[in-house]
């Protein structure tokens, strides 16, 4: 960027060779053979017809039953013969990308927690040691010891202590260096790790430390098990109940009914295409285009590529840690994801949820200056410079996606050492003040860019004013999705993919009863488990 | 001020005969009324519906009087109001009804108990199926919901009314039979120290009596204000009886000098108070519900708001508040007697109109069961606008043979003297001004 | 300024003789036992020279109760000029001094319902006529949602009306009475009851007034003189200029505003408060002194390759077979009526400013400059047997691409199928100027 | 008494003794000089005012971040504090409206300073609407006039309709207190020794010189305002529950918000008032005209209104459950049973329960205790306001999206601030202004009808 050398040119030029990088690299691709270009190579990504032979590999007899053992039962060992897997970090790897606050803010899908590294340990051996989640633990494997802080994580297999590897780096760089709790880092957990045991070690010794470490983790903002039994109770069967409402799903038996319709129609849910049904009122109708979204959660695996998509396309703040410990993190688009049935084997559901662009939203009725309102499109506009920030459309939002600017988290914009990180920002999106509401808005600004676009002659545009073809217009989310979960389109467009999903027997609208009327509207999860894996006695995916 | 007045040397305040009068007169008409009622409802042939429907609207018409009395007695004696002694007893009779209309209430309660489906939505058994699209809805509150649980209810809130009324009925009376002016000081005293728990019994059971009585007659629509709204409704046509009843009793030569226009124009300032109070939580319910526009809470308004009953409830915004409001802001509305009775007895219509309004509708909630087991809400289910009043002779006649026998019941109930004679603050309430 | 309060004691009432010079005020001054903190009250402006005149008698009585009794009195002898004064409302006096009921109700009611209006009005032009926009769904004009509205404006206009309306009835403020300069007077906000009747009443005579007044048992009885001067009973001419000088200030800041919004100006808006006005982001055209060029704008860093810019197929991209410039045409490029029809479009747009839309060198540019007297070439690209009409086709691309000497690259203006639409045309061009008589379709050679 | 014919008058002198005592009882609170329990009072209640000052400072320096509040409860201390206050006023109101019209006479003993409190606890309401929006300097963006972007508030908003509310309560609040004050302040101007003071008294006396024809018109208009703030003080608070009501959230949403809000706001003003009463009768000598019997009837008020809190709370959590609707019970389970539970059992014991003891007759009138109750009272409501707000928004409908509130120092240090600016104003009023309305006393007192005929 600022025309400097890389290494293999500087290696060159002191070979004397002054040739640049680039036509270095495509005289030694030319001259491995490997075929093509290197230009097409690099554009590609990978070379045609070079991947190793396929191998025949067959599973050993009872592998299911052997499979099942594990998954649910785990070792149960005993403290001082508990084992120790490390595992990489869904953030920072083997903490290579330490020094990238995106990715240090985006939340583990399982353990949901940023900025740290954890150890993560089983409802019921956290109970046999006498261990909550924010206790600092010592891990003790023969004369080796780290200190780190332990997650209480449903699914992790009895026995087993879950190091997450990536933390407690001193020479990162400015973000990703271990810093004080408040500012995370995490752990160093190669303190453990030996060339003995790249991957797990047995023996290990657990204690407490007795000090306690916060984790900011942007799901359970504390430990849902908190306080006395009953508090804990009454929220963990909460969860239980309404999870069939939220993320529905169904098993293969009740898809292939044709009588299967994930919205499970309310005695008093009106169609919504026709009529005032139960509305008090002459609801408001559209005329043009009408955008919409669905979200396949059978498809959707919970990878987080959406979530830093958007972050990245709408300039949303990392906002650090402890500002993510005290519910504020700005990711416009999260993936909730819950728990079923048993702690220490449960079954794991994500959603990614985002605005849902309500018709009848009602975070928009509250604003009294507003800031918030519907365009023409059905789009729940937010308008930036209209929001004096009173904060009621965030309380009265049934999905809790709004995201307020609590303090000025581009404060370090300010200083010149910065500048260059300014690049970062997408200039098509504005950059919020302090004060400010905001949330997720369909990527409008690609909306608008394939209007204009449309509206421009050929070849650049579609050559006349009209409809934009489907799939012209992909959100961020969308683009990112690697198993295009995420679709968006025109629902006044019959034949778009939106349209059709939104007519598909999966579809439903989350928190239908409150008539939002909301935009986007999710596909039921059809699951389908290998009844040979599935535990004894569980059903599967029965709600 | 603290000016006092005996009463006045001429002054007839002895019942006497009225009161068995007014019993003829009550219950023949009353009797008669009923009678053809029943020949009605019989003849209808819905199964008795209609009649149940219009019993129960009828009923609560003339027991929202009974209760606003017996408040009246009893927020009297706690605040020691002084201008309403003169009323006091006339609000006596009126509570003192409440054992009779407890039987009456039996006609409706008992066929409940009985398995009558007909009227109370959640006696309909489809509703145990949990295929039922209102199951989800409903299951949990069976148990509450459970026909003999709530005529065991109707039994309990019915005796704490009785006992509350017939207590301060017996003391009252006493009050006029004591020795001396300290004996009745004393019970005065007395009355004033229960008047403060009796509120609070008198406030939880009507929380609760109303909710269960009138609102589960709506399938499964709820509200918090709701028995706050009615409430508000009986005390209004409490204060609209009391000054047609003085009124009446003064024209029969009774009471002339003791109830003065003072009197009356407090009544008018009351009808006003509550009337404003009427639309404060009929607003505040209809406002909190469109506004929030949830299906579970907008049915309520939603069949009464796109079909045949929008008039009614214009009807109802007009009539009940809007034009004895701007009428009754008039200090003169309030003192020129016939006026302020011609709008007593606008009011008491338009309170029959908010409970016809109120529990009418749902008598079109029909539940069917189809022959392939697949239920639906009834032929009107999704579509407001199909609902019709339904208004059927019967409406009027059940309404008016309960105020008949009403009114029976309250010459039952009066005896002795029309006014606490022997009240200590008697003299100043016959000396009351307004200024 | 009245003074403070101060005991005159005055000697009883029935038999009080007329004080003995008018204005008498200044008696002895007994005080209050309990306080005997005063003295003060020698009635500065109470006594009176020539230039003064009678405003009225003012009777005290000792009782609510008496002064009800003598206002009947003196309301019954036929007086209307007279006026109670009591510390608080006495009940009764109304009826006894013919007060009728005010019609202060009646302009409240009005009040309330020009609030009501107003307040309606305001929502329905705001959110459902001037500026009507979808809020939730709901409809622009929601009744309901205006109610609390409408009656908190209702409230507000009876109330400033009640509270100015009784300013006005009562002509309040009117911080100056003559009764004021009596030193007794002040008690009437403590414990004295006076009944003053004014000089100007129609059946006022000083004596049998007073002697009315003793009848109706006045404790005391005193005549109040004012300054009879007309420049006494205007207000100093210093206020006034004060006043007019203050309200021209008040108005400044309020002129200043409609000026404002009467011109306009190309200065931009003030930012008291930036509201993000000025972003971190950095927009494509904007200058950043971090890099060498000065831009922000980054281009394609060199040795990279975007996702669908591969551009793999050297003919249509860069007009190169084999190493050499592409003398055919490539496989995209379809030759018919359309390509050359948009190829002349194109040409028109692009080219033709200074290759002339004969392709002869000599368009507009070029000609104007010749006029201006200066000498501004472009290629002709239809001369016979020049370099550009034996140049392959691959290297016309190439020009049209990235120009030529002076000529600019038109990449970023014109997609590659048009650039060899434009190749076509210019093409076409060549071989229409340059034609053959034979080449000619039959029929239409010029004879 | 010194003059000889009052004191030959006999019972009428005396009834001029009366009023004149009840004068110099009540203009010696102002116009003596500073008693010495005044300065440390103001002392510390301005250094808490400094807090506010202090807070707000940092606040609008750094924004929202400085308090608690989060992307699940996006309102906290800040709303739980405003309509705390706002309730406090409404006893001010209730005491010198309602009673006026309901002609309960004790009233006048107290009903000045309880306006006054009204005034300053808007006033220190005010604030928060203001400064929990996170950009205050565009809250006047909620005042509709022509503006260069063209736009208008939005009207459907329950926050506009708490700007009317607000504003017409403060409005309001303001005149009919200064309106019943102008007759004491001719008496202060009358009676004031001082130029300064006869001149600043003066002009706000407005020249009152108490005509009967004057007196006509004011008790008229008197009247009429009272009878216009009844309607007004239930819409106030009606249209501040409206802020939560309106909304789909469960806990929130819920129609007997509106009356329920009401009786709170009384009860908890009741308690206020009695608060502030009970040490100022001692401190300014008032006990003979601010009665044992007042404070006891207010205590009665007091346990009026919270049984009918807590019949609110009933039938809540009663129809909750008979409902049907999942959410609805789960927020109040979760209030009774969940980690708020705390919170919520404060609330219940504070404004059920402490009530009760008033009951009991010694309660009543033990100033201390009656002190006590009444600050439990005041804690009481405001974890009632801090239960809607936070247990409500901590676990909606998504569980994706529950949290748990911690106030920061900052939020702690706002609320003291409020009460020194609370207070500050109102030892403000008790050092310069008539405590007591000393008319409407005399009006009411037997005396008043001294020399009358008894007919």
């Amino acid at each position: 960027m600022y025309g400097g050398i890389s290494i293999i040119e500087l290696l060159a030029m002191l070979l004397g060779d002054d040739t640049p990088a680039d036509e270095l690299v495509a005289k030694t691709y030319a001259e491995s053979g490997a075929g093509g270009t290197w230009r097409a190579a690099l554009h590609d990504g990978f070379v045609d017809r070079t991947q190793l032979p396929r191998a025949a590999v067959q599973a050993g007899g009872g592998g299911g039953a052997a499979l099942t053992a594990t998954a649910a039962g785990g070792s149960g060992a005993q403290n001082g013969n508990l084992e120790v897997t490390f595992l990489p970090s869904s953030q920072t790897y083997d903490g290579r990308f330490a020094n990238n606050p995106w990715l240090q803010e985006t939340p583990d899908f399982l353990t949901k927690v940023t900025w740290d590294n954890v150890a993560l340990i089983s409802p019921d051996t956290a109970d046999a040691l006498g261990v909550s989640s924010q206790d600092v633990v010592r891990i003790k494997v023969g004369d080796r010891a780290l200190d780190i802080v332990a997650l209480v994580m449903p699914g992790q297999a009895r026995g087993s202590i879950g190091v997450i590897l990536g933390g407690g780096r001193t020479r990162a760089g400015r973000v990703g260096n271990k810093q004080r709790e408040w500012v995370g880092g995490g752990f160093d957990a190669y303190k453990l790790r030996t060339s003995a045991g790249l991957d797990f070690v047995t023996g290990a010794t657990v204690s407490r430390t007795g000090t306690r470490y916060k984790i900011a983790t942007t799901q359970e903002h504390h430990d849902i098990r908190r306080g006395f039994s009953i508090s804990a109770t009454i929220g963990d069967k909460e969860i239980q109940k309404k999870l069939p409402d939220l993320v529905r799903e169904t098993d293969r038996a009740g898809f292939a009914d044709v009588a299967y319709k994930a919205e499970k129609t309310h005695p008093y849910y009106h169609d919504h295409e026709h009529g005032r049904g139960y509305s008090l009122y002459k609801e408001q109708t559209y005329d043009g285009r009408r955008w919409a979204m669905a979200i396949d959660l059978g498809n959707c695996m919970g990878c987080n590529a959406c979530v830093v998509a958007c972050q990245a396309e709408n300039n949303v703040p990392v906002v650090g840690k402890r500002e993510v410990t005290r519910n504020r993190e700005m990711s416009w688009l999260r993936i909730d994801r819950y728990f079923r049935g048993d702690l220490n084997d449960p079954e794991v559901v994500g959603q990614p949820v985002a605005c849902q662009h309500c018709e009848n939203a009602p975070c928009e009725t509250v604003c009294p200056v507003g800031a918030t309102l519907h365009s023409s499109e059905g789009l729940n506009d937010m308008v930036y410079n209209r929001c004096v920030g009173t904060r009621y459309c965030l309380n009265n939002c049934p999905y809790r996606v709004r995201r307020f600017n609590f303090v000025d988290y581009h404060q370090e914009f300010n200083d010149a050492r910065n500048n260059v990180r300014k690049l970062l920002f997408n200039p098509d999106v504005t950059v919020r003040e302090r004060g400010v509401m905001e949330k997720c808005t369909y990527c409008v600004q690609r909306i608008q860019a394939a209007k204009i676009k449309a509206k421009n002659p050929a070849p650049h545009g579609a050559g006349e004013r009209g409809p934009i073809a489907d799939g012209t217009i992909t959100t961020a989310c969308q683009a990112a999705c690697p198993t295009e979960a995420i679709v968006f389109g025109d629902l006044s467009d019959p034949e778009s993919r939106v349209s059709k999903l939104h007519g598909d027997r999966r579809q439903y609208e989350l928190l239908g009863e409150l008539n939002d009327k909301p935009r986007t509207r999710f596909l039921a999860r059809v699951r389908n488990p290998n009844p040979e894996l599935a535990p004894a006695g569980k059903p599967a995916g029965h709600h | 001020m603290s000016a006092t007045k005996s009463i006045h040397p001429d002054e007839k305040y002895k019942a006497d005969k009225m009161g068995g009068r007014l019993f003829k007169v009550g219950l023949a008409a009353g009797a008669a009324l009923l009678i053809i009622s029943v020949i009605l409802g019989a003849t209808k042939g819905d199964h008795w519906r209609r009649f149940l429907y219009a019993y129960v609207v009828g009923w609560s018409f003339v027991f929202s009087i009974a209760l606003g009395s017996l408040f009246f007695i009893i927020s009297h004696h706690l605040t020691r109001a002084k201008w309403g002694i003169v009323l006091r007893r006339l609000a006596e009779f009126m509570a003192g009804t409440l054992p009779f209309l407890f039987v009456l209430g039996l006609v409706f309660v008992l066929p409940v108990l009985f398995g009558n489906k007909h009227l109370y939505f959640w006696t309909h058994d489809g509703l145990h199926d949990p295929k039922h699209p209102l199951w989800h809805h409903m299951h949990h509150k069976f148990g509450w919901l459970d026909p003999a649980f709530f005529a065991g209810r109707y039994v309990l809130y019915m005796a704490v009314y009785i006992g509350l009324a017939r207590y301060f009925a017996k003391k009252s009376a006493e009050m006029d039979t004591a020795p001396d002016a300290a004996a009745a000081a004393a019970i005065a005293d007395r009355l004033r120290v229960v008047a403060g728990p009796a509120t609070v019994a008198f406030g939880f059971v009507t929380l609760f009596s109303i909710t269960d009585l009138f609102m589960t007659l709506s399938p499964t629509w709820y509200s918090t204000i709701y028995s706050v709204n009615y409430f508000a409704g009986a005390m209004l046509a409490t204060y609209c009886t009391l000054a047609l009843l003085a009124r009446v009793i003064q024209q029969n030569g009774k009471l002339v000098h003791s109830v003065t226009v003072e009197h009356y124009h407090d009544i008018g300032k009351y009808m006003f108070g509550w009337t404003f109070f009427w639309i404060y939580t009929a607003f505040s319910q209809f406002m909190l519900q469109w506004y929030g526009n949830i299906p579970e809470e907008t049915i309520f308004y939603s069949y009464r708001m796109f079909s045949d009953w929008q008039y009614v409830s214009l009807a109802l915004l007009v009539g009940q508040w809007a034009f004895p409001y701007l009428c009754l802001l008039s200090r003169w509305t309030k003192r020129i007697l016939p006026l302020l009775m011609f709008f007593a007895a606008w009011q008491l219509v338009f309170h029959w109109v908010d409970l016809y309004w109120n529990v009418m509708p749902n008598a079109q909630w029909t539940m069917e069961t189809t022959a392939h087991g697949v239920f639906n809400m009834g032929p009107l289910a999704g579509d407001p606008a199909k609902h019709t009043i339904g208004f059927h002779f019967l409406d009027i006649t059940v309404w008016l043979a309960l105020v008949g026998l009403f009114l029976a019941a309250v010459g039952k109930a009066m005896k002795g003297n029309l006014i606490p004679v022997k009240d200590p603050k008697l003299g100043e309430c016959l000396a009351f001004e307004n200024y | 300024m009245t003074t403070p309060a101060n005991d005159d004691e005055t000697p009883g009432a029935a038999d009080a003789p007329p004080p003995d010079r008018p204005g008498h005020a200044d008696g002895p001054d007994g005080g209050r036992g309990d306080d005997g903190d005063d003295g003060r009250g020698t009635g500065n402006g109470n006594g009176h020279g020539s230039d003064e005149e009678l405003h009225g008698l003012l009777a005290e009585f000792e009782t609510p109760g008496a002064l009800i009794a003598a206002a009947r009195k003196v309301r019954n002898a036929g007086h209307t000029e007279f006026d109670c004064y009591s510390p608080f409302p006495v009940h009764g006096i109304d009826p006894a001094m013919g007060i009728k009921a005010t019609r202060l109700p009646i302009v409240v009611f009005l009040g309330g319902l020009t609030g009501l209006v107003l307040g309606t009005l305001m929502q329905w032009w705001m959110n459902a006529y001037d500026w009507p926009w979808n809020v939730a769904g709901k409809p622009t004009w929601s009744i309901p949602a205006n109610v609390p509205i409408s009656y908190e404006t209702t409230i507000l206009l009876s109330v400033l009306t009640t509270f100015f309306g009784m300013w006005a009835a009562n002509k309040l403020p009117q911080v100056w009475h003559p009764f004021f300069r009596l030193d007794r007077f002040a008690r009437v906000t403590d414990d004295g009851f006076f009944l003053g009747v004014e000089a100007g009443d129609k059946r006022f005579d000083l004596e049998q007034t007073r002697q009315l007044l003793v009848a109706a048992g006045a404790t005391h009885i005193e005549e109040c003189y004012v300054d009879a001067r007309p420049e006494a009973r205007t207000m100093p001419r210093w206020i006034m200029a004060a006043m007019a000088v203050l309200t021209m200030v008040a108005l400044i800041p309020v002129a200043l505003v409609f000026k404002a919004r009467a011109t306009k100006s190309p200065d931009p808006h003030w930012h008291v408060f930036s509201d993000m006005d000025y972003q971190p982001k950095l927009k494509s055209d904007q200058p950043f002194a971090d890099f060498a060029d000065g831009r922000a704008n980054r281009g394609e860093l060199p040795g990279t390759v975007a996702r669908g810019q591969l551009k793999a197929d050297d003919a249509y991209y860069r007009g190169i077979a084999g190493g050499q410039w592409l003398t055919g045409l490539p496989a995209q490029v379809e030759v018919s009526e359309a390509t050359l029809a948009r190829g002349k479009q194109r040409y028109d747009i692009y080219c033709a400013p200074c290759h002339g839309f004969d392709g002869a060198g000599m368009g507009i540019v070029p000609a104007r400059v010749e006029a201006l007297g200066g000498a501004w070439p472009a290629r002709n690209l239809v001369e016979r047997g020049s370099a550009v009409i034996t140049m392959p086709n691959g290297q016309l691309y190439n020009t049209i691409s990235n120009g030529y000497n002076t000529m600019m690259g038109y990449a970023s203006q014109m997609p590659v199928a048009d650039r060899w639409a434009v190749v076509l045309y210019v093409r076409a061009l060549q071989r229409s100027q340059n034609a053959a008589e034979s080449e000619l379709p039959a029929g239409s050679q010029v004879r | 008494m010194a003059s000889p014919s009052e004191a030959a008058a006999g019972s009428d002198g005396e009834a001029q003794a009366v009023f004149r005592g009840i004068t110099d009882d009540v203009s010696r609170v102002a116009l003596n000089p500073t008693p010495k329990w005044w300065w440390p009072a103001f002392g510390v209640s301005n250094l808490m005012l400094l807090c506010l000052v202090v807070s707000l400072y940092h606040l609008f320096t750094t924004g929202i971040g400085v308090w608690g509040n989060n992307n699940i409860q996006g309102w906290a201390w800040d709303i739980t504090n405003f309509v705390f206050w706002i309730g406090i006023g409404h006893a001010g109101t209730l005491i010198s409206a309602v009673l006026y019209l309901f002609r309960q006479d004790w009233r006048t003993s107290i009903n000045r300073s309880a306006e006054a409190m009204t005034i300053f606890a808007v006033a220190a309401a005010g604030i928060f609407p203001i400064i929990h929006t996170g950009r205050p300097w565009f809250a006047w963006w909620m005042i509709p006039h022509p503006n260069d972007m063209g736009m208008w508030p939005q009207f459907r908003s329950p926050l506009m309709w708490d700007v009317f509310a607000i504003s017409t309560y403060a409005t309001t609040s303001i005149l009919f207190w200064y309106m019943g004050m102008v007759p004491d302040l001719a008496t202060l101007r009358d009676r004031a020794k001082e130029r300064w003071k006869q001149v600043g008294y003066g002009l706000l006396a407005l020249g009152w010189r108490g005509s009967a024809r004057q007196w006509h018109r004011y008790e008229r208009a008197y009247l009429i305002l009272a009878a216009l703030s009844t309607p007004l003080v239930l819409s106030v608070h009606s249209v501040v529950s409206f802020d939560f009501a309106t909304s789909q959230n469960p806990g929130w949403h819920t129609t007997i918000f509106p009356p329920y809000f009401v009786a709170g706001a009384i009860f908890s003003g009741f308690a206020m008032v009695a608060t502030l009463l009970v040490p100022l009768r001692h401190l300014c000598g008032l006990k003979h005209i601010i009665k044992e019997s007042h404070i006891e009837a207010m205590c009665k008020i007091m346990i009026a209104t919270g049984l009918m809190v807590g019949g609110a709370y009933g039938i809540e959590i009663f129809i909750a459950w008979y409902s049907g609707n999942a959410g609805e019970w789960f927020t109040f389970r979760n209030r009774v049973l969940g980690e708020y539970s705390w919170a919520y059992f404060a609330m219940v014991s504070c404004n059920v329960l402490v009530p009760q003891f008033f009951w009991i007759r010694k309660c009543r009138t033990n100033p201390w205790i009656v002190v006590g109750l009444c600050i439990l009272i005041n804690v009481g409501m405001w974890f009632e306001r801090f239960v809607i707000i936070a247990t409500s928004l901590a676990r909606q409908a998504m569980p994706g999206m529950w949290g748990y509130f911690s106030p920061t120092r900052w939020d702690v240090l706002t609320f003291i601030g409020s009460f020194g600016l609370f207070f500050t104003l109102f030892l403000l009023f008790a050092r310069f202004l008539p405590v007591i309305a000393m008319a409407e006393v005399k009006a009411v007192s037997p005396e008043a009808h001294a020399g009358k005929d008894h007919h």
